[in-house]
């Protein structure tokens, strides 16, 4: 019954794995581009750079339309989508976020179809208003999606996971403008990149050696695989970017699409490190058996 | 109006309007939970029983829905099982249900490689004919050594543990009547 | 039940589930109750609760083992040890219930001086022929009475025996329920007392470690807590089960928990009793209306080839001159009555000549021989799976290949109906389907929910199952089966005027039909079991109704009453919580009489008090004048505790006032059975047919009357103890049920809900036994015998228990389920292959508790390797002997 | 006592809160009520497989197991008072060298101890449910006998329950589609889970699995009434010396607010498969979606940090 210190079940695993899909981990990366990009898009009309503006309001309005259709796949029963707008709960992540993602993928869009005909001003405007209120809270709340869980690794991150998701958003937002945005008007692009991936891997830093133990499976198996992917990719991409990105076009493409390749990593690297954490009783007795220890009392709800 | 109604039942709408604001309770409720009833209660009648497995003897309820066994549990005025059931019992339902449940009558003719379909009638007749035909080819009046033996020696008949003691009274006595003595089941103890 | 038959008289349990929550101290030896009896377990659970002592004696811990407050684990097979240690336990330190022995036992006979006990015959009662290899049982009997025969003739099948020798044994020369010779003070040398005394003496607690296996302190806690627990205060029950009863000492593992709850004065009382728990719905129903070669409807005898040329020397054997089996008479005519109607008279006595003749052995296994032989030509199976629940399964199946025709009756296809195209003889080539000529009729059955019926459960207790819903196409109840098949053999042969057709033409078969499908009354059919007069059509209320003259008809008279004064008794079902006590009378029938504690005149001291306050149940009322109590009194109910009987009395009125059995002809329970039982009058320890070890009592090894099949090639047997080649089979192997399934698997490898619970056949080894072979956990195990070869998966547990014997050797037991085969949602190789067909010779049940098996690991050889690998390993096992 | 969440929307519907305590000191681990679950919720089997685990083959709850019946074989004695035994190896432990049978000087020593554990495993209806606070759609809601019910015709299958429940209690049920589904389902795809029988409590029937206990190892009631019945029973056992004995999920304080379906074991829950300190995420969500507000207002001023500087 007792292997390696800790007991269990014949080894079998408390929690279930999650049972979502690749969407899922895709979706995080699209809901992302599309809530950061949003901010970029409104901020970069505010600061007068049209084009940076423009593309970035597609590139935001095709994410936002790509996303549901993620989320929808993904369903045990697709045809009851609609059910997620039966209520409004605040206590489910995911019920809130489907409404964000109602409001935001509803507000780019119109923003941008309004964009491409060029009529309707206000309405326009107002559109862009929303979609940039709606963006930040879409390009986060996926942290807290997966943090308010029982699993371990996610849980136990749950004060990273939001900042972390957040800059990983911002430098995929900000590297898929520099692939399609002119080197010339690509530098707040380019720099939001830069930045996102320099904050995300800060981040990750502070959230594993936070997690101790519980965090390992960043370093095994296919989370490790993903996460070391995500470094190496974005790393590169941001470096090109910030040393050749204003030069070459070509530079600016190639380093945009490996942040973007990195980002996706990374949120992959975090969906599968969930998975390995729930996989193994381990994690679940011993940050429980700990935190008895730590706190000298069992848990109680306070909340 | 339409519309409205629609409106009513939305749980967004309900659950300001039924103080369920976290939308956890009453405002979710789904039309089918609403209307929930169990199974035992929908019975067109329910009939008193006995456990087929072992012998212990626990009561049983059958309920029936549309001639077929809808649902069979413990019942509970059995002083010897008092409502409770083994894993067998209360999976009776499921064994007079086995998907593997034979309903026609199957033949095998001597030396054949299959299975062939039979009537019931025929094949009670064939039985019948059998045991005339053998019991009359091998009937003893009396034993080698002259003892009175009057029966058959070539044919036996198996079972009766799992049967109703009407049945073991009629199997004896025409296997008796028969002159057939081999007569035998698992109560060997 | 013969062990209990000859004990007390009645072969069913003495007690019901429901009074085992009155125990003190519940001992659960030979059965493993909560893995197969769960729901009845609740009892013994109360009984824990309570504060009861629950000690469970068994090779392996199980699920029972537990719950237990105690488990001792003892090799298989030892049981006789083991009892036979508690007795001389209480014997030696005189802890037994005295004035209960002495009243209510036969402790205070004389036995005859020509009787030797196995004590001085190392191993052999007097008596024993070498040649026919079996007793002549006269030196047994009580000192001072004839065995009275009919004219001086002798021979097998002449004394009463098996199940129905609960009466006849000692009856000429009682008087007044008294045998001629008897010491109360229980100090004669003869007397059964002592005999008892020097037959179990040398059955120390060192013995008993030394043979079973356990340690004598463990052996010793048993004693004492019995005991302890035992006597006017408290109660002690025993249950058992198959674990008993399928050994060549089947019989005699049961009479030796008879003699030690005697002597600790445990039977008939609250609290108390042996709690005999049966497998099958209707097993005892089965026994009581039986579905058995040797025994009619209420155990009477079935006659017999080699005795009673005439009626009246039948009866006479039978009838015993004192107790209820005095009336034997008149429970036989009325079954004639009932079974042949008018055309069975007092002229033609009964049609007595005319009936079926059986021998000493017509049982199941027997008729396995005779198939193999080629004398059986037809055969009917209902509801019974020999193809994978008999002992040596291969016999059974190429049995059936040999036969004309054979007809299977069940809810699904078992095995026993595919044998001809899916059984291990097919796949191993033994067999081929197109040379096989039996012709198979397979008829699908209705369910309990199909039909009416009464089942007999494990406390005789008749509870009436209604019909639910129609049976679909062809399905029928054996009810529909048989009553029709009776018609249309009667229609062929109406016009007969052969001999051989008289009694079926005689016999009464006409019960009214119902449904579309003409199904047969069942309520008609119990009406006739319970019985009725003739001419007025009155349903009696009970046997002592039953008469002589052919005026009375009854289809089984222990039965009779079940539907007095016209209602079907055993259908009631009034409320447990609507009755008054927790004996629920009114909850269905039990026979004898709806009396549910038997032989409870045995609660109330001779004087007919309660043997104390808390163990009041049944008792004497001197202002009502008779006995009354929460039962139904098992006894006369007006007859005082003074009653002496006069010398001229007879059957029931020549029992006593303090003599509670009164189904035995002195009214007492029997200690020492001196007729009634083939393999002696008190039970001996004998090694299992099969075991690795010598007797450690006797030169005689194991049961000398055992049946065997010497000359039988689909029997052969390993060698044995000392004898060289048994070093091929060295480990013990039991085989058992487990809670998900039942029996050999037709009603639950066939339903998904629990075939998914015990998906595959697995072994159960020690991780000792799997470091000595190479066994690994999960992986897969070769078990073999002479006879097969199977395969298990492999389950190492420390609950299979290594034992340490006397010479220091360990031994090892395998444990085998045995619910599995060819057919349904899960397969596996059948356990029961691996076992040999040497029977108790009472009852000739197999011994599939304990016989010996060799193990390696790995999948067994497929196709025609199988037989080759068996039969390889059993060539050198025995050319080592040769 | 705390209400549970949602409980009090009911008003008048409002029932006495219902739950399980199952007590394993008396299981006889005969998988009743397994069976009678699946019989009355009508779950299909889902897979002949066999483990090797002592006589467990269902192995966990899920989709298709709503009761689980755990098998635990030690050599610990059930009684503190009892003698301790040899080792019980695990099988996955290698068998030791030294052997396990009784030595020749021990013909004649008590047999050593043993003890096998059983206990029923079922959802624990949590007086907070995570699975219940973080379903999207209403699917799961408290109903008004105070249990937690996935609703089958509102369920879409997101799975997000899934990893919420610290017991990994609910799964998606990937055999064929029900009847109720449309004909162009593969998979049923929707989350199944102990309903506690609430069309049974509907009825005013005891749940299936309590009905059947032949022991009654499961026993069904107002909750006050359980707790106070196992109190007296954990004092009980504790006198009589069982080892190991504790009430688990008993306490309403604990990090679930105390589960509506509590237990009675003899070691520590994870040996049962059981987290030994369960909490419900969402305790912790209001600091999440702080944590979150600050995360995105960050990632604003961060994008308008990106156009302070050197203009084109």
């Amino acid at each position: 019954m007792s292997e390696n210190g800790f007991r269990s079940y014949y080894g079998r695993p408390i929690l279930k794995e999650p049972t979502w899909t690749w969407e899922i981990p895709t979706y995080f990366f699209t809901g992302g581009v599309a809530g950061a990009s949003a901010v970029l898009s409104t901020t970069a009309q505010l600061t007068g750079n049209e084009k940076l503006a423009r593309t970035a309001l597609y590139i935001g309005a095709a994410a936002d339309l790509v996303s549901p259709a993620l989320l929808i796949s993904d369903l045990g029963r697709p045809e009851r989508f609609l059910h997620m707008l039966r209520v409004v709960k605040v206590t489910s992540p995911m019920n809130i976020g489907s409404w964000v993602l109602l409001v935001s993928g509803g507000a780019s869009n119109t923003a941008a179809a309004l964009e491409l005909v060029g009529r309707l001003k206000p309405v326009k405007l107002l559109a862009e208003g929303v979609s940039t209120l709606a963006g930040p809270l879409l390009a986060t709340y996926t942290g807290v999606l997966v943090a308010d869980t029982a699993v371990p690794v996610w849980h136990e991150a749950r004060r990273e996971l939001p900042w972390i998701f957040g800059a990983s958003a911002a430098a995929s937002a900000g590297a898929a403008a520099s692939m399609f945005v002119h080197p010339r008007d690509a530098g707040p692009a380019r720099r939001l990149a830069v930045a996102g991936v320099l904050a995300e891997g800060a981040l990750m830093q502070v959230m594993e050696r936070r997690l101790g133990t519980i965090g390992e499976v960043y370093r095994q198996g296919e989370a490790g695989t993903f996460s070391r992917a995500a470094k190496g990719l974005a790393t590169a991409g941001a470096a090109l970017l910030a040393t050749r990105g204003r030069k070459s076009r070509g530079a600016a493409v190639l380093g945009g699409a490996l942040v973007c390749a990195g980002e996706l990593s990374l949120r992959w690297a975090v969906f599968k490190a969930g998975k390995q954490s729930a996989r193994d009783p381990k994690y679940v007795v011993e940050s429980q058996r700990q935190r008895i220890e730590r706190d000298g009392t069992k848990a109680t709800t306070k909340r | 109006m339409a519309l409205s109604k629609l409106l009513d039942s939305w749980p967004t709408l309900r659950q300001l309007r039924e103080g369920d604001p976290l939308g956890v309770g009453r405002a979710v409720q789904s039309p089918r939970s609403k209307t929930l009833t169990a199974r035992i209660d929908e019975a067109d009648h329910v009939v008193g029983s006995v456990c087929p497995y072992c012998a212990v003897g626990c009561g049983q309820l059958v309920y029936v829905k549309d001639g077929d066994v809808a649902h069979i549990e413990g019942d509970p005025a059995s002083p010897i099982s008092r409502g409770r059931l083994c894993p067998k019992g209360q999976a009776s339902r499921s064994y007079v249900q086995s998907p593997l449940r034979e309903y026609k009558v199957k033949y095998r003719r001597p030396y054949g490689t299959e299975w062939e379909e039979l009537s019931l009638d025929d094949a009670m007749q064939m039985i019948a004919e059998r045991i005339v035909a053998t019991r009359a080819e091998t009937w003893r009046r009396q034993t080698p050594g002259g003892a009175p033996a009057n029966r058959t020696m070539a044919i036996g008949n198996l079972g009766g543990a799992t049967l109703d003691n009407e049945e073991n009274y009629l199997i004896k006595k025409l296997m008796t009547a028969l002159g057939v003595v081999q007569v035998e089941n698992q109560a060997r103890i | 039940m013969p062990g209990l038959g000859t004990s007390f008289g009645r072969g069913g349990a003495t007690t019901f589930q429901q009074d085992l929550q009155n125990a003190d101290c519940i001992v659960i030896m030979g059965s493993n109750m909560a893995e197969n009896h769960p729901v009845g377990f609740q009892w013994v659970m109360e009984a824990r609760e309570r504060g009861a002592k629950v000690i469970h004696v068994d090779p392996r811990f199980t699920r029972t083992s537990a719950m237990a407050t105690k488990h001792v684990g003892i090799r298989a097979g030892s049981d006789i040890a083991f009892l036979g240690g508690i007795a001389n336990y209480i014997l030696e330190n005189d802890l037994y219930f005295r004035e209960y022995v002495q009243h209510y036992t036969n402790a205070p006979v004389i036995i005859d001086e020509e009787f030797v006990d196995t004590e001085d015959a190392d191993g052999l009662f007097s008596g024993w022929d070498p040649e026919a290899g079996r007793y002549d049982i006269e030196s047994w009997r009580y000192e001072g009475m004839e065995v009275h025969g009919a004219a001086g003739q002798r021979g097998e099948g002449f004394e009463p025996r098996g199940e129905q020798s609960g009466h006849g044994a000692a009856g000429g020369g009682l008087k007044h329920g008294e045998p001629p010779a008897e010491d109360p003070e229980l100090e004669h040398p003869r007397c059964v007392l002592q005999i008892l005394k020097r037959h179990f003496r040398r059955y120390t607690p060192e013995l008993v470690a030394d043979t079973c296996g356990c340690s004598a302190e463990d052996f010793l806690e048993v004693c004492e807590t019995l005991v302890a627990n035992s006597g006017r205060e408290r109660t002690s029950a025993f249950c058992y089960a198959v674990g008993w009863t399928q050994h060549t000492t089947g019989v005699q593992n049961i009479r030796t928990a008879a003699i030690v709850q005697q002597l600790l004065g445990n039977i008939g009382r609250p609290g108390g009793g042996i709690m005999a728990l049966r497998g099958h719905a209707s097993i005892q129903g089965s026994t009581d209306i039986p579905t058995l070669y040797n025994i009619l409807p209420g155990y009477l005898p079935m006659p017999h080839t080699l005795s009673y040329p005439t009626f009246e020397n039948f009866v006479g054997a039978n009838t015993s001159p004192t107790g209820w089996w005095g009336k034997f008479e008149s429970y036989w005519v009325s079954l004639m009555t009932a079974y042949f109607g008018e055309h069975a008279t007092k002229e033609n006595d009964w049609l007595f000549g005319e009936l079926p003749r059986i021998d000493s052995d017509n049982s199941a296994y027997f008729t396995v021989r005779q198939m193999l032989e080629g004398n059986v030509r037809g055969y009917i199976i209902a509801g019974e799976n020999p193809a994978v629940g008999h002992a040596n399964g291969k016999a059974h199946r190429l049995g059936l290949a040999k036969l004309d025709w054979l007809v299977v009756r069940d809810l699904v296809e078992i095995e026993s109906a595919a044998f001809w195209y899916e059984s291990p003889e097919i796949e191993s080539g033994e067999l081929k389907t197109g040379e096989i000529a039996t012709e198979v009729f397979f008829l699908p059955a209705a369910a309990h929910t199909e039909k009416d019926g009464s089942f007999t459960n494990t406390q005789r207790l008749l509870q009436w199952h209604r019909k639910a819903v129609e049976p679909k196409q062809d399905c029928r109840s054996e009810l529909w089966f048989y009553f029709h098949l009776g018609r249309r053999i009667k229609q062929k042969l109406a016009d007969s005027d052969e001999e051989r057709d008289r009694l079926i033409k005689a016999m009464r078969w006409e019960y009214p039909t119902h449904s579309a499908v003409e199904e047969p009354d069942a309520e008609a059919v119990l009406q006739e079991i319970s019985g009725r007069e003739i001419v007025s059509g009155k349903f009696l209320s009970g046997y002592p109704e039953l008469r002589d003259d052919g005026s009375t008809l009854c289809g089984c008279w222990i039965y009779s009453g079940c539907f007095a004064d016209g209602i079907n008794q055993t259908a009631r079902r009034k409320p447990h919580w609507e009755q008054a006590s927790y004996v629920a009378p009114d909850w269905a029938w039990a026979w004898p009489a709806n009396r549910r504690l038997i032989y409870n005149r045995a609660s109330a001291d001779p004087e007919g008090n309660p043997w104390s306050e808390r163990k009041r149940y049944v008792w004497w009322d001197g202002d009502e004048g008779k006995w009354t109590g929460v039962d139904v009194p098992d006894f006369k109910e007006d007859k005082e505790p003074g009653y002496v009987p006069p010398d001229d009395a007879e059957a029931e009125d020549a029992i006593a006032g303090d003599h509670p059995f009164v189904m035995q002809a002195d009214g007492r329970a029997w200690l020492y059975v001196a007729q009634g039982l083939e393999d002696g009058p008190l039970p001996t320890h004998y090694e299992p047919h099969e075991s690795p070890f010598t007797n450690q009592l006797y030169a005689q090894r194991a049961n000398p009357r055992r049946q065997q099949n010497k000359d039988l090639a689909e029997d052969p047997y390993n060698p044995v103890a000392d004898e060289p080649g048994a070093e091929v089979y060295p480990y013990v192997v039991t085989t058992y049920r487990l809670t998900e399934h039942h029996t050999a698997g037709g009603m639950t490898r066939t339903v998904p809900h629990l075939a998914e619970l015990q998906p595959e056949m697995f072994c159960e080894v020690h991780p000792g036994l799997a470091r000595e072979v190479g066994l690994e956990h999960g992986g897969w195990a070769t078990i073999y015998t002479s006879r097969s070869a199977i395969e298990a998966r492999v389950l190492v547990t420390e609950r299979m228990r290594p034992l340490r014997m006397k010479d220091g050797r360990t031994v090892h037991q395998v444990g085998l389920p045995y619910h599995w085969g060819q057919r349904g949602l899960v397969t596996g190789d059948s356990a029961n292959d691996l076992a040999h067909m040497a029977l108790d010779p009472n009852v000739h049940i197999q011994e599939v508790k304990a016989f010996t098996c060799g193990i390696r690991p790995g999948r067994r050889p497929r196709g025609p390797e199988l037989p080759k690998f068996v039969a390889e390993l059993r060539e050198q096992a025995h050319s080592e002997t040769t | 006592m705390s209400a549970p969440d949602g409980l009090l929307t009911y008003g008048d519907e409002q029932q006495k809160r219902v739950g399980f305590f199952t007590d394993t000191s008396v299981c006889i681990g005969c998988k009743a009520c397994e069976v009678a679950c699946k019989e009355w919720n009508l779950i299909p089997a889902d897979g002949n497989t066999w483990t090797g685990e002592s006589y467990d083959n269902t192995s966990a709850l899920g989709a298709n197991t709503w009761r689980h019946v755990a098998f635990i074989e030690q050599d610990k004695p059930v009684r503190t008072d009892q003698d301790g035994g040899t080792a019980l190896r695990s099988r996955l432990e290698a068998p030791a060298d030294e052997p396990s049978a009784p030595g020749p000087e021990d013909r004649g020593a008590p047999s050593t101890a043993l003890r096998w554990l059983m206990e029923s495993d079922v959802c624990k209806h949590c007086t907070h449910a995570a699975c219940l606070d973080v379903c999207p759609t209403g699917a799961l809601f408290r109903t008004e006998f105070g249990t937690v019910v996935v609703q089958q015709d509102i369920c879409n299958g997101c799975g997000y329950c899934v990893p919420a429940c610290p017991f990994g209690v609910l799964d998606k049920r990937h055999l064929a589609p029900a009847p109720d589904l449309p004909a162009f389902a593969k998979e049923d795809g929707r989350v199944w889970k102990c309903t506690l029988c609430y069309d049974r409590l509907k009825g005013g029937h005891e749940p299936a699995c309590a009905k059947a206990c032949p022991t009654k190892s499961i026993q069904f009631g107002p909750l006050d009434e359980l707790r106070e019945h196992a109190d007296a029973r954990l004092a009980k056992l504790t006198d009589d010396g069982w080892n190991g004995a504790q009430l688990y999920g008993r306490d309403p304080e604990d990090g679930v607010g105390g589960f509506g379906a509590f237990f009675l074991l003899l070691d520590e829950p994870e040996v049962y498969g059981l987290p030994p300190d369960p909490v419900v995420t969402t305790r912790d969500l209001p600091e999440m979606w702080t944590n979150m507000l600050a995360a995105a207002g960050a990632l604003v001023v961060g994008v308008a940090a990106t156009f302070v500087g050197r203009r084109s």
